[in-house]
This record gives structure tokens, sequence and C-alpha cells, in this order.
């Protein structure tokens, strides 16, 4: 299916939880989906007998701006064979995302990742820790603003 | 009760097989390469240790700007005029040399061996050769220096470098100054002290 | 026949005191060149060269290993059971060796003929899993106790195969000295149990019963000595070393001499039994072969192939799990047993 | 008699443990030797790669990727460049993609094989580990004939190749195939159909299809358990659509499609299959020039890509966001141990501690890739 199809049958589900779909930056054509919603919207799109999303294949965490933080799903279907882009945008002050990891439990890591480098909380996460740092680091070390600490845990960093 | 001797069956007969295949390959040679005594005719494109022919090297920084680990540390110090680089002031290429490279240094503990300050060289001077043995018991052992130049010459390039500067400053200011006196006859007074201020800069510059 | 050191000695203090040197001499011997052999056989079958750096052949390197392990410290967990983890390479070893004494090496030589030597050996050889036991336990570490409970498993579980395809030979021979069992199989290869025994051509209807107890002998003490299919004790991808993870130096090599005497005791008591022990293959073909000093000859090549045939296995064959060795032992090992004995009992009594 | 008290054991595995395969820990939780958790704790390897390659120029990352999934660095480097190219939107001669075809399909044997030895290894076999090893370095040589590297080869290049083929290697890779089509068959004799082994992994660690899709798994895993899905065939990169070739699946031969056993056997069939588009590709491989549409600055327009890949290991995806700078602004390597490990908790419960390994064999992950 295409993804103007797609994205018009969420659009028409969702409403306003779905923004415009951009097409003109030269990536695949995405679009954003609220961040509050984004649970529904992919278990929309999992269930739905016309769409069946059933494999989550990555999601970052983007430090996307000066602002804001995103997490990028890239969803295909093995079924279906069509794949399509989400984005959720989140303030930094505040960056709550609701989990995706009851729909594809694929994200569930994923997830993890993306709180433990970005700073991203996934609302509704059964197991939110730190995955790749230890459990005491500091900071979330993908984001642009992130200073290398000169201390870790009372030990110098060389570097 | 078919099946249990079915069982049997593929045990016995699978374990058999698999020992026949460890049995023949007892009377295989063996494909151990016993190292020191015993080595590998290596390939040409070998990449191992960087080696620099400084008798080609421009100094141009492209390398240490390619380096992904920023294991290649290079110095430089502009030609004075009347001075040559190395013996002739040439690379092998006829390229001239403009400045002398009073430090090249490669840190091979830090060295990916991916090969990518290679080919941005345009006088093909650094270039990876097939020595692997080199370990050493001190990490600083493994900071190679490939610059030409002994401390002390650097040193004396720097200073030329230096002096020239000055004479050229003293020069530019001498210039200036004439310049100022020129413009000052043309227009008199209150004028002169700032361009004197100006020379100062330029001098301390 | 008298044994060798009592007809020239007499029957004295001395004798007894001589007659363990010969075999202590033969296990030190062999647990250092079986190490190596099985490190060479194993090169060979991988294509490699295996040690060769000390001496010729790397005649020396299990030799110099042993020094080595000599020097080195003994690391000691510090919450060990202190007596226990000290006691069990002891033990373990001694369990080993002490099964050589029914050994029949040649006709007039064996460390004592008991007449219940079958039945000692399997006793005196259960007791090393006593030794692993305590060493699993005094250990403090969890893996190690993994290790120790497996091993008590499986081998007081394939105690019962072994026992079992023993005493059918035990039957056909009515005896349980070990000396008897090579007496009895006289006369050159098809005389020995593998083949029948000695008897009427009738035998013939046994040979596939015997030979099948022969393999099942050798299957289930391999079992015992704890080596590759069957070595869950040490399982070095699971348990990481088992029982032996918190040993070093020469309490380790204790234990890994151990598991290599064992090897040639077990494929001693399957020569015995089954391949005509200390017996030349040509009978009375070729008397000369049959005189006491090639007697022992023909014992250590039989019991040596046998312990190649270990070492061949192990270099083939992946580990099983723990259920499925005890699967094996109670659904396949035992049951074939115990079909063999009644098959055994119904030719006794009816040829 | 009054109960005895028993309690559930913790047991550490890794993270030095001869069969984590690098320094994974899994926290194991044991009812006697059954496990009845198993909580797997990241991180020990843990590069910074993301972090790094936001302070490299594009080709720099490029040695960086080698090294996420060491053993085959070849994948990892065609998926990251293949990004790349997206985002720079460039034409590649074809020669190019062929040598590219060819060597990822190398790495995919290379990597194959010690997936297949170490899986040996786990079980208690040694010798194939090291049959295959051998074979292994065979490939290892090709490689370094043609980059001058064994292991991590920084050869493919944004828009091209850091050099060309010589026919020495097309020789070279000729007999090498040649040699390798009996010795797939013997490792197999020798391992894969040997009946310890066999009842070691069949009916072991069973992955059912919904729950490998819904968990992300992908590649030899995903196809053990019956899900004919390669991105080589479904969703054709580079130009692997000119060559013919089969997509393995388990087929429960032994055990039950979804096993371990039939996870692993997948590998086995697809060198097979390796081996059939390397002889294609060498046979119609065309002339060119290896380095003409390698840019002199990369440096794309402001946007994002994310390719994935049919890594050895399953799907290798890099999410690249670029910001029109020489620096890309954000590299996401979606790595295909990291998702498939995902799911070692929900299918090693109810086994025992043996069986732990063997399912994390089966898996074949590598820590250079789940920590990167």
């Amino acid at each position: 299916m295409e993804i103007t199809e797609i994205y018009n049958k969420l659009k028409k589900v969702f409403g306003d939880g779905i923004g415009d779909l951009k097409t003109d930056l030269p990536a695949y054509p995405f679009f954003f989906a609220d961040a509050s919603k984004i649970n529904a919207v992919s278990l929309f799109l999992r269930d739905e007998e016309s769409l069946q999303f059933d494999n989550l294949s990555c999601l970052s965490g983007v430090d996307y701006d000066k602002d804001n933080l995103a997490v990028v799903y890239h969803i295909y279907s093995y079924a279906l064979k069509h794949n399509i882009v989400v984005k959720c945008i989140v303030p930094k002050s505040a960056p709550v995302v609701q989990t995706v990891s009851d729909v594809w439990a694929a994200a569930d890591w994923h997830e993890r990742e993306a709180y433990d480098l970005i700073g991203i909380n996934f609302e509704g996460h059964p197991d939110l820790r730190r995955i790749l740092l230890s459990e005491d680091w500091e900071g979330h070390p993908l984001r642009k603003d992130y200073k290398v600490p000169e201390f870790y845990n009372g030990m110098k960093v060389p570097y | 009760m078919k099946a249990y001797f079915k069982h049997i069956y593929q045990a016995v007969s699978s374990i058999m097989i698999g020992m026949a295949i460890t049995f023949k390959q007892m009377f295989h040679k063996s494909v151990t390469i016993q190292y020191p005594e015993q080595r590998l005719q290596l390939p040409e494109r070998e990449r191992n240790r960087l080696f620099v022919n400084m008798e080609d090297c421009i100094g141009c920084d492209q390398c240490a700007k390619a380096c992904p680990v920023s294991c290649i540390d290079i110095e430089t110090v502009k030609v004075v005029p009347g001075d040559v680089v190395g013996k002739t002031g040439v690379t092998s290429q006829g390229k001239k040399k403009a400045l002398h490279v009073t430090n090249f240094t490669i840190d091979f503990a830090k060295c990916c061996y991916c090969q990518l300050c290679v080919f941005p060289c345009p006088t093909e001077c650094i270039y990876m050769t097939d020595v692997f043995e080199f370990s050493t018991y001190k990490r600083s052992d493994l900071l190679y220096q490939f610059s030409d130049l002994t401390p002390e010459t650097a040193a004396e390039k720097k200073k030329m470098l230096a002096d020239f500067n000055v004479e050229q400053d003293k020069k530019k200011a001498l210039a200036a100054e004439e310049a100022a006196k020129k413009s000052a006859e043309a227009k008199p007074a209150e004028n002169k002290s700032e361009t004197k201020k100006e020379s100062d800069n330029t001098k301390e510059s | 026949m008298e044994n060798i050191f009592t007809q020239w000695f007499g029957d004295n203090l001395l004798t007894y005191i001589l007659i363990p040197v010969p075999i202590i001499a033969y296990v030190s011997v062999f647990a250092l060149y079986a190490v190596l052999a099985e490190r060479k056989i194993s090169a060979w079958m991988q294509n490699r060269i295996g040690p060769n750096r000390t001496d010729k052949f790397g005649l020396l390197q299990t030799i110099l290993d042993a020094v080595k392990l000599m020097q080195k410290e003994l690391i000691l967990p510090s919450r060990r059971d202190n007596l226990y983890f000290r006691m069990a390479p002891y033990i373990v070893f001694t369990a080993a060796f002490m099964g050589y004494a029914v050994l029949p090496f040649s006709s007039v030589f064996i460390g004592v003929d008991l007449n219940l030597g079958l039945f000692y050996f399997f006793a005196i050889t259960s007791i090393g899993v006593v030794g692993v036991l305590m060493a699993g336990w005094a250990s403090n570490n969890k893996y190690s106790l993994f290790g120790g409970m497996r091993t008590v498993a499986q081998i007081v579980s394939y105690e019962i195969p072994t026992a079992l395809s023993a005493i059918v030979v035990v039957m056909l021979a009515g005896t349980l000295s070990m000396q008897k069992f090579a007496l009895i199989q006289s006369g050159g290869i098809f005389n020995w149990y593998i083949f029948g025994g000695p008897g009427s051509p009738i035998k013939i209807i046994i040979i596939p019963i015997m030979v099948v107890s022969a393999v099942l002998l050798f299957l289930s003490t391999l079992a015992e000595t704890n080596r590759t299919p069957f070595d869950l004790t040490e399982a070095d991808s699971e348990l990481v070393a088992g029982v032996h993870i918190e040993y070093s130096g020469m309490m380790f090599a204790m234990f890994f001499f151990a598991e290599y005497a064992q090897m040639f005791a077990v494929s001693g008591i399957v020569t015995t039994l089954f391949l005509g022990g200390w017996q030349s293959p040509f009978g009375e073909l070729i008397p000369f072969l049959n005189t006491p000093v090639f007697q022992v000859f023909w014992f250590l090549a039989k019991g040596l192939s046998l312990v190649f045939v270990q070492i061949w296995l192990r270099w083939t064959l992946p580990r099983v799990r723990i259920d499925q060795l005890m699967t094996m032992c109670w659904k396949f090992f035992i049951p074939i047993a115990l079909v063999n004995l009644f098959l055994i009992g119904l030719y006794i009594i009816f040829a | 008699m009054a109960e005895l008290r028993t309690e559930e054991l913790t047991i550490n595995m890794g993270p030095q443990h001869p069969s984590t395969h690098g320094v994974l820990r899994l926290v194991l939780t044991l009812n006697g030797e059954i496990v009845t958790n198993v909580k797997p704790v990241l991180g020990y390897l843990h590069r910074c790669f993301e972090k790094h390659a936001e302070a490299m120029t594009y080709p720099q990352v490029i040695p960086y990727t080698d090294r996420m999934d060491y053993l085959n660095s070849m994948s990892n480097e065609l998926a990251y460049v293949l990004a790349v190219e997206k985002l720079l939107g460039i034409e590649i001669p074809e020669r190019v993609e062929y040598i590219r075809v060819i060597m990822a399909e190398l790495q995919r044997i290379a990597s194959h094989l010690v997936a297949i030895g170490t899986y040996g290894n786990d079980a208690g076999a040694f010798t194939p580990f090291l049959y295959c090893f051998m074979d292994r370095e065979k490939v290892l040589e090709l490689f370094e004939m043609v980059c001058g590297a064994r292991l991590l080869y920084n050869y493919i290049w944004v828009g091209g190749l850091s050099h060309d083929i010589t026919p020495e290697f097309i020789t070279k890779t000729k007999e090498f195939i040649k040699y390798f089509r009996p010795r797939i068959k013997q490792v197999n004799n020798l391992l894969s159909y040997n009946k310890i082994f066999i009842e070691r992994t069949a009916n072991i660690g069973m992955l059912p299809q919904d729950v490998a899709v819904n968990a992300g798994v992908s590649g030899p895993t995903l196809r053990g358990s019956g899900v004919k899905y390669d991105l080589r065939k479904e969703d054709p990169y580079s130009i692997y659509n000119k060559f013919d070739f089969d997509v393995c699946v388990g087929t429960g031969e032994y055990g039950t499609v979804g096993d371990c056993w039939n996870r692993y056997i997948v590998r086995a069939y697809e060198m097979e299959q390796s081996l059939r588009i390397i002889e294609q590709a060498l046979d119609s491989i065309p002339e060119g020039d290896v380095h003409s549409a390698v840019p002199k600055r990369v440096k794309p327009v402001a946007g994002e890509s994310y390719v994935r890949t049919e890594s050895p290991k399953g799907e290798l995806g890099y999410y690249i966001i670029s910001d029109g700078s020489l620096n890309p602004y954000r590299v996401k390597a979606r790595s295909t141990s990291f998702c498939n490990l995902s799911v070692i908790n929900q299918i090693s419960r109810g086994h025992m501690i043996a069986d732990v390994v063997m399912i994390l064999g089966s898996f074949d992950i590598v820590l250079g890739c789940i920590d990167r």
C-alpha cells in the first residue's frame, strides 16, 4: 500500500493525533504522531486488516533540534510488504512518549536504549532501566548538549 | 518400540559417521603454521604498520584530517625564503615543499589500520607496509616519530621563521611608518599617534 | 599362577611393598603420556600439530606441565570447607589408583588376585564420586556444586549398566577373579568373551549379545570416567570447569591425573572381561607370544587401543545433557543390559 | 517428614564465561537445573559507536562500523554505505555492486562458519569448531588479498571500493567454492546430523513464528522459525535481484520448526546459497572503475535515510540523519544481535542451564554488535 493511502487511513481515524505528511525532504516520507497517542496509533497499525504492520524494524531516539527530542519508528509489514516512518516529537523539558512495547515486543529494548542514551521516558514501559550504560551513569550521552563527565564515581576520566 | 530402535540406530550410525570423518582427518596434512620459523607470504596489499617517506612529505596535514582516531600528529613550520626543505626542496614528483615538518608522529597504539590516511595523500608518501611485528613493552614506544629533523634543527627552523616574521614585521612597520609619514605630510597633526599604535600592534602579533 | 614377586621374594612384607612399585610407575608414566597422546591425537584429528616444542615430539610436554603445576601457588577460595577441599583430590586420585590393584597385567603379575576382583574394582572406583562431591561442595561455588551433583547422579546411575553388562561375563565364566577371567579366555581371539568365550561352536548365537554387552560396558565405564560425551562434571561450556573451578596447581593436577589413570583402569576392565585380558590373539599358534612378558604387551596394547577409542570419541562427539544422560542410562543401557542378561541366562540353561 | 526448605538459585553466567560469546552477562534464576528466569545484562562492550559517529566525517565512520559486528565487517560497511549513498543519491558503477555482493556473501560464509563452529563448541564438540575455522581462514585470506586486512576491512567506501579485485582473486575464489562444497557436507555429517547434537538442540528454545515477528527477530533466527523472509529477496538492495538463490527456512527435518536445530541448520543451508550467488556474480562481473563514483567529499544535503540489509545475523539497519554538514547528525544502528537477543528470556524459561547455552548459541550473537 502506498504511504499516502496509509496516511489518509490513519488521519481519518486519529484526526489531530497525526501531523502532516512530509515528502519534501530527501528521505522516506514520514509524518508526526502525537506522543500521547502513539500507542493507539501503533496498535491500529498492527491490527488493522489492511495495514498489518507486524514488524517494528527500528526505534531510534533522536536529539531532534534545540528544544525537542524525537522518537523515530521504522515500521514494516512482513505480510503486506509495505513500510512507513512515524515520528514523535517531545519537548526536552518533558520527554515523555507512550510505550509501544506492548504492541511490538521488539520495542522493549529499543525503548530502553532510547531512554538510556537520549533520555526519553516511555510511559507504561514495564522495565525502563538503563541498558547499555551502567546503572549509575549520569546524563544521556547522545544528547547534543551532553558534557563528558570529568569524574566517574570519583575516578578521573583521562580523556 | 520402532521409534526406540530407530533412536538407537540413528545414534550409532551418526556417531560412526562422525568417527569416520575424524579418523580420516588424522591423515591429512596439518594446517598449522609454526609462526616465528615459518611465515606466510603476505599479499602485496597487506595493511600493517604505516610508513611515511619524509622525502616526499609536504606537510599538508591531509592524512591527519582523514584519520578517524586522530593518531597522526603533524606540526609544520613555514619555509623562510632562501632556506630549502630537506636536500632539494622538492618531492620526487617535483612538487615544491613549502613547509618544514618539524613533528610527524603516528601513535600506533591508537592506529586502527584502516588505510584512510593513505588515499588523500597528494604525494603518496604515507603508505602501509607489511611489518606487523612491532610490539613493545612500553606504550610510549609505539609513538613513532617520522620527521627527519632533530629537535634542535626543528627549534632552529622555528627560530628562523620567528626571526623572519619579526623582520617582515619590521619591514611592514617601516613601510607603514613611511606611509604614515606620507599621509602625515599630506594631513598633519592628530592622525599620527594612531598610525603609530597600529604599527605597534603589528609588531606584537 | 603365583605372582612373580611372590615367586622371587617369597610371601613376605617386602613383596607387598614391591608389588605396587611397577604399577605406580606405570600409572604415572601412563597418565603423563596419555595427556600428551590426547593432545597429539586431537591435534591430528583437527589438522594441527600439537605440542612439539619440548623435545622432539613434545615428549617432555606433560612432564614440564606437571613441574609447572607443582610450582604454582595454590589459590584457595576464602570461604571453602577447608578439610573437604583439601581432601577431595586425594580421594579422587586414590580411588582411581586403587582400581589398578586387580588389573591382571600378565599371568604372573597382578597387584592382588582377589577372588572378588571385579566386585572390588567397581566398589573402589565408585569411591571417587565421594571426592568429586566433596570438591563440588567445599569449593563454595555454584558451578562446582552443580558439577558435583551431576557427577553423583551420573556415576551412581551408570554403576548399574556397568555391573549388569559385566555380570554377563561373570555368568559365563562363573568367577569374579580378574586373573581367572583372563585365564579362561585362552586359545586365540575366538575364545575371547566378545566372541562368546571358549566353548562349543553353538556359542556363535551369543556373539551379538556379547558385542552389545562389551559396547555397553565400555560406554558406561566411559561415563564413569567423566569424559566427553559424558563430561558433565566439567562441561566447560556450561559449568566453566565444574568441580575443577576453584582448584589450582597440584590439587588440580591430581584431578587431572586421576581422570587419565581411570581411563586406563576402565579400559583394563573391558579388556579383561571381553578382550581376553593378557591373552595373545593368536592363542597357542605362536606360543612364544604368550609368554608372561608378551602378555604384558598384549594387555597394554588392548587397553591402550581402548584408550585411543575414548580419546577418539571425545574429539568427535558433542556433550550430552544431564537429563539425556539419565535417559540414556535408564531407558537404553539398563533395559538392553537386562535383556542381554536374560538371554545369556537362557543360553546357559539350554546350551 | 517436615518439608525440606528449598529456594531458587541465582547464578551469574558471564561476563566471563566460555559460552556467552563475549562479555554478555546472564543472571539466571534456577530451580534445580531448570531455568526460571534469564536476565541479560548488556553494555560491557559499549564503545559509544553512535556518539563517536557524530564527531566523524562520513567516510571516517566506516572503520567504526567494522568494529560493530566484528565477524562480518563487510556487511556492516555495506549497510552503512548504502544508507549514506541513499542520502547522497549517487549512482554506483555496476562492477562495484557486483564486488560488494561477492564480498558480502563471502563474509556471510565466514560469519556462518563461526556461528556453526562455536555452536558445536558450545555443545562440547571441539573438532567441528576447528574445521570451520580452517575454512573461514581461507575466506579471510581472500579478503586479505583484496584489501590487506583480515578482519576489519574498511573496504567498501561511499560510492565505491577501496581496491579493485584482481584476476587472482577470482581464480582463488572459484577454487575456494570448489573446495568448500564438500566441506559443508562434512561438517553437516560430523555435527549437524549427529544424534547427540540433534538431541541437544531439537525442540529446545522454541520460538514460534508470531513471537519471532513481533519481537523483531530477524535473519536465520527468524527463518529458523519458518518465516520465509529474506531482505535480499523481499526488499532487494544493491543488485541482489539479479541473482538466483533460495531463501532457506527451517524445515523441521529434525525437531520442530522454530527450535535451536532449525535455527542452526538454516545457516548451513545458507552457505550453500551464498556459494551460488558468488558463482553467478563471478561469472557475470562487468568491467569498470571502482573509484569513479567516489565523491571527493561526502557532504549530503540535510535529510535522513534508513537502509536495512540482510547481514549474516539478520536485519542490519542504519538510520542516518544528516544536517548538511560533513558529519552525520545522528547515526543509529539497528543491530541484529540486539533484537535477536531480546527474546532469550521468553524462550529459555523452563529449560536447563545447558539449554540456555545452546539457545544463546543459536542466535549467533556478537557482543560488539549488541553493545556497539
